[in-house]
């Protein structure tokens, strides 16, 4: 059981494995988000009250859930890497946090944008959007301090610890910002109506979903494959790959 | 022989009686407190209707920020001083020892920010009703802010830069505490129960009491290998 | 079923274009940046790693 | 006595930045034995210490105790065992005497009072001034000291030499000498030879040429 568990947690394994099925998933998430995209701006109908800016919905709720996952991602690879001590984990762990904080950063911009019109202004305090900058400043945080330790090692620990304090604090910073949210009660529209969505609008904005996850995937196996590679650039493997190619 | 609560008291004590032969350090966090507050009708305006809704926030802000300024000392002159590597030699539980040090860091730091909190409610106009709020909401939250900042304060010990570093990696943390705290003085202020607000903020407190020093503990062990 | 009554109009988007288009391309160029950055590091690496392990074989091996 | 080690390492590997400091350094401390790390700045003297002590984790290897792996013990290692590292681990506004019992409260350190340790170690009359007015050679004394009012069996010292007179060398030796006579065990590291007859060294320099 332990051998088979070290063995997943092999980097050298992983990088075998992770080769073939990389194209798979590169192909899955351009086909489904180049459909969701094109689905999303042309040809799904517009909404009727707020017109075409709501396409951006389409870029701006799938970032918003993988922003979000993407933090579970983490802090879940930084938990099993500090118990187990598997070092692919905190390999995950590392890459993860960048592209988590880049799809924050995204969903936050998108919802700027869409914001202009809706609102006419590019910000405001909204709940939802208040939450995600919450959430971008904890992806910062975790880079800062992953770039500041001197041995990769420590800096995984370090991150998974804060990433793991940080998870606790997610849902507590959620409903807080909810709650004080519905406080000061702003007289302005629901960011999204996702419920009442038609089914015409809301059929691209799964296939978008879909793409997301799947991007998110390649990204993420991407990111720890070249991690793997700096980590274990000493062992005969990777030169032997160096060598070959 | 050594003992558990020995151990833990003797701890409490060595950081009192060091704060206490620096005394000049225990003020620095309270003057900082007190010039950002009068900073607040400098920079906004003196009419007291407005300043009066402010002050709750403003009140709890420039508290986060005094707590936070002196985080960095937790761990860091024991540190440099190699007097916490003796504190984790101890067969004693770290996470105990923690918690001893974090609750003499709030003893010195904290807490007078806390007793101080009237005197600045008072210049800023605060309304009667938001003293009692203010003082119960300002205990519980700074107990807050030291525990989940002792965290932070333990990852980055042995960083050469960790103080700027720490405020970025704790603040985000202080946010549910900010909101309750503010609005538990705000709810008194218009004549609303707030004891359910300052319920959730006993519950935080509690919760933070119970995970913050295993959590602080782990991260000092990585820590001191910066 | 396309609902817009010309490329022109698709682009546009009634008024909303700018904001549209500005919120799909920042996103997708990030995007892209995200997929190529690390096949670009990787690529950086191997090189690297090939260039020493070239410049030391003779060495080694002799 | 038994044949048993005290402490034995086996297999150590340290990697910072998957960089080696050492790798599969192996060794084995018995009671009544002294071991001298000797190597240049930055072979790693102080990390082998600190891993010996449990501060620092190594990147591979394991810990033995009295035959027993140190993940399964480190409670009981840790009273065994008193570490005293390259800063004084004293509070400088603190006096030595109020240092000493706050470490004995946390460590197992009663075999003699503080005041007796001080005096030992060369400190009479300094027991209650604070430690910022002692000189470099005092405080490292002052946290010598420990080691005289210690429990311990086994003595890690990082660098004990530093900033002592040669008083105070002749004096830490003594008490050395004392230590392993009634069974003990020390491990230290230092690049000054000493006066201890039967001294056992690990020289740390062989591992820094490590090819890429």
């Amino acid at each position: 059981m332990w051998q088979w568990f070290h063995k997943l947690g092999s980097p050298r394994w992983f990088y075998h494995l992770s080769s073939k099925f990389l194209p798979w998933l590169a192909l899955a998430s351009v086909v489904l988000i180049v459909t969701g995209v094109v689905w999303g701006l042309a040809f799904a109908p517009q909404d009727a009250r707020q017109g075409n800016s709501f396409r951006i919905i389409y870029i701006h709720v799938p970032a918003s859930f993988l922003a979000l996952a993407g933090y579970y991602v983490m802090a879940a690879a930084g938990a099993v890497g500090m118990i187990w001590k598997i070092k692919l984990a905190d390999m995950v762990m590392v890459a993860a946090a960048p592209l988590g904080a880049a799809l924050t950063f995204i969903a936050l911009f998108t919802g700027a944008i869409w914001g202009k019109p809706t609102w006419g202004t590019y910000w405001i305090w909204d709940a939802r959007i208040t939450s995600m900058l919450v959430l971008l400043f904890l992806y910062i945080g975790i880079i800062a301090l992953s770039r500041s330790f001197s041995t990769r090692e420590t800096s995984a620990r370090a991150c998974a610890i804060l990433a793991l304090v940080g998870t606790v604090n997610i849902p507590i910073i959620y409903k807080s910002v909810d709650w004080w949210y519905t406080l000061h009660q702003p007289a302005t529209i629901k960011l999204t109506g996702a419920p009442s969505m038609h089914p015409d609008m809301f059929k691209p904005l799964l296939v978008m979903i879909l793409g997301f996850y799947c991007f998110y995937a390649l990204v993420l196996l991407l990111n720890t494959r070249t991690e793997i590679l700096q980590r274990e650039r000493r062992t005969t493997w990777v030169k032997e790959l160096a060598a070959g190619k | 022989m050594t003992s558990l609560g020995g151990a833990f008291f003797a701890v409490i004590q060595r950081d009192l009686s060091i704060a206490m032969r620096h005394r000049g350090d225990l003020l620095n966090p309270l003057f900082f407190f007190l010039i950002v507050v009068t900073l607040v009708p400098l920079g906004i305006s003196p009419e007291p209707t407005r300043l009066a809704a402010m002050a709750p926030g403003m009140i709890w802000i420039s508290a986060l920020l005094a707590t936070l300024l002196a985080l960095d000392n937790l761990f860091q002159a024991d540190f440099a001083d190699g007097s916490l590597v003796q504190l984790m030699l101890s067969p004693e539980p770290l996470w105990l020892l923690v918690l001893a040090k974090i609750i003499a860091h709030w003893l010195v730091t904290g807490l007078p920010v806390v007793l101080f909190s009237p005197l600045l409610g008072m210049i800023l106009s605060l309304p009667g009703a938001g003293f009692l709020p203010l003082l119960l909401g300002l205990a519980l939250g700074t107990a807050v802010f030291s525990l989940l900042g002792a965290v932070g304060a333990a990852l980055t010990v042995a960083l050469h830069k960790g103080s700027v570093l720490l405020s970025l990696l704790v603040m985000p943390l202080y946010v549910p505490v900010l909101i309750f705290g503010t609005s538990a003085v705000q709810r008194a202020v218009d004549g609303m129960n707030y004891g359910g607000v300052m319920a959730i903020l006993a519950a935080v407190a509690a919760f933070s009491l119970l995970l913050a020093p295993f959590a602080a503990a782990g991260a000092l062990k990585v820590g001191i290998n910066g | 079923m396309f609902q817009f009554d010309s490329f022109d109009a698709f682009l546009a988007m009634a008024g909303h274009g700018p904001y549209v288009w500005a919120a799909y391309g920042v996103s997708l160029t990030i995007m892209a940046w995200l997929a190529l950055s690390p096949l670009r590091r990787q690529r950086a690496l191997l090189g690297e790693l090939r260039r020493r392990l070239q410049t030391q074989r003779p060495r080694g091996e002799s | 006595m038994s044949s048993q080690p005290l402490l034995e390492f086996r297999a150590l590997t340290f990697e910072r930045d998957d960089w080696p400091l050492f790798s599969d350094l192996c060794g084995a401390l018995k009671a009544g034995e002294i071991l001298q790390i000797t190597g240049a700045n930055g072979c790693g003297k102080t990390t082998l210490l600190h891993i010996l002590a449990t501060i620092q984790a190594p990147t591979a290897g394991s810990l033995h105790w009295q035959g027993r792996d140190i993940s399964r013990c480190r409670q009981e290692y840790l009273t065994a065992m008193a570490f005293v590292g390259h800063q004084s681990g004293l509070k400088l506004s603190l006096t030595p005497r109020e240092n000493l019992h706050w470490l004995s409260q946390l460590q197992p350190l009663s075999r003699v009072s503080s005041g007796a340790a001080l005096a030992r170690i060369g400190l009479a009359g300094f027991e209650d001034v604070p430690c910022y007015t002692l000189s470099a050679g005092q405080l490292r004394r002052a946290a010598l000291a420990i080691l005289c009012m210690s429990e311990a069996k086994l003595w890690l010292l990082d660098e004990p030499l530093t900033a002592l007179d040669v008083e105070g060398i002749a004096d830490l030796e003594a008490l050395l000498l004392g230590h392993v006579a009634e069974g003990g065990g020390v491990v230290l590291s230092s690049h000054q030879p000493l006066a201890i007859p039967a001294l056992r060294t690990l020289a740390l320099d062989a591992m820094t040429e490590v090819a890429y």
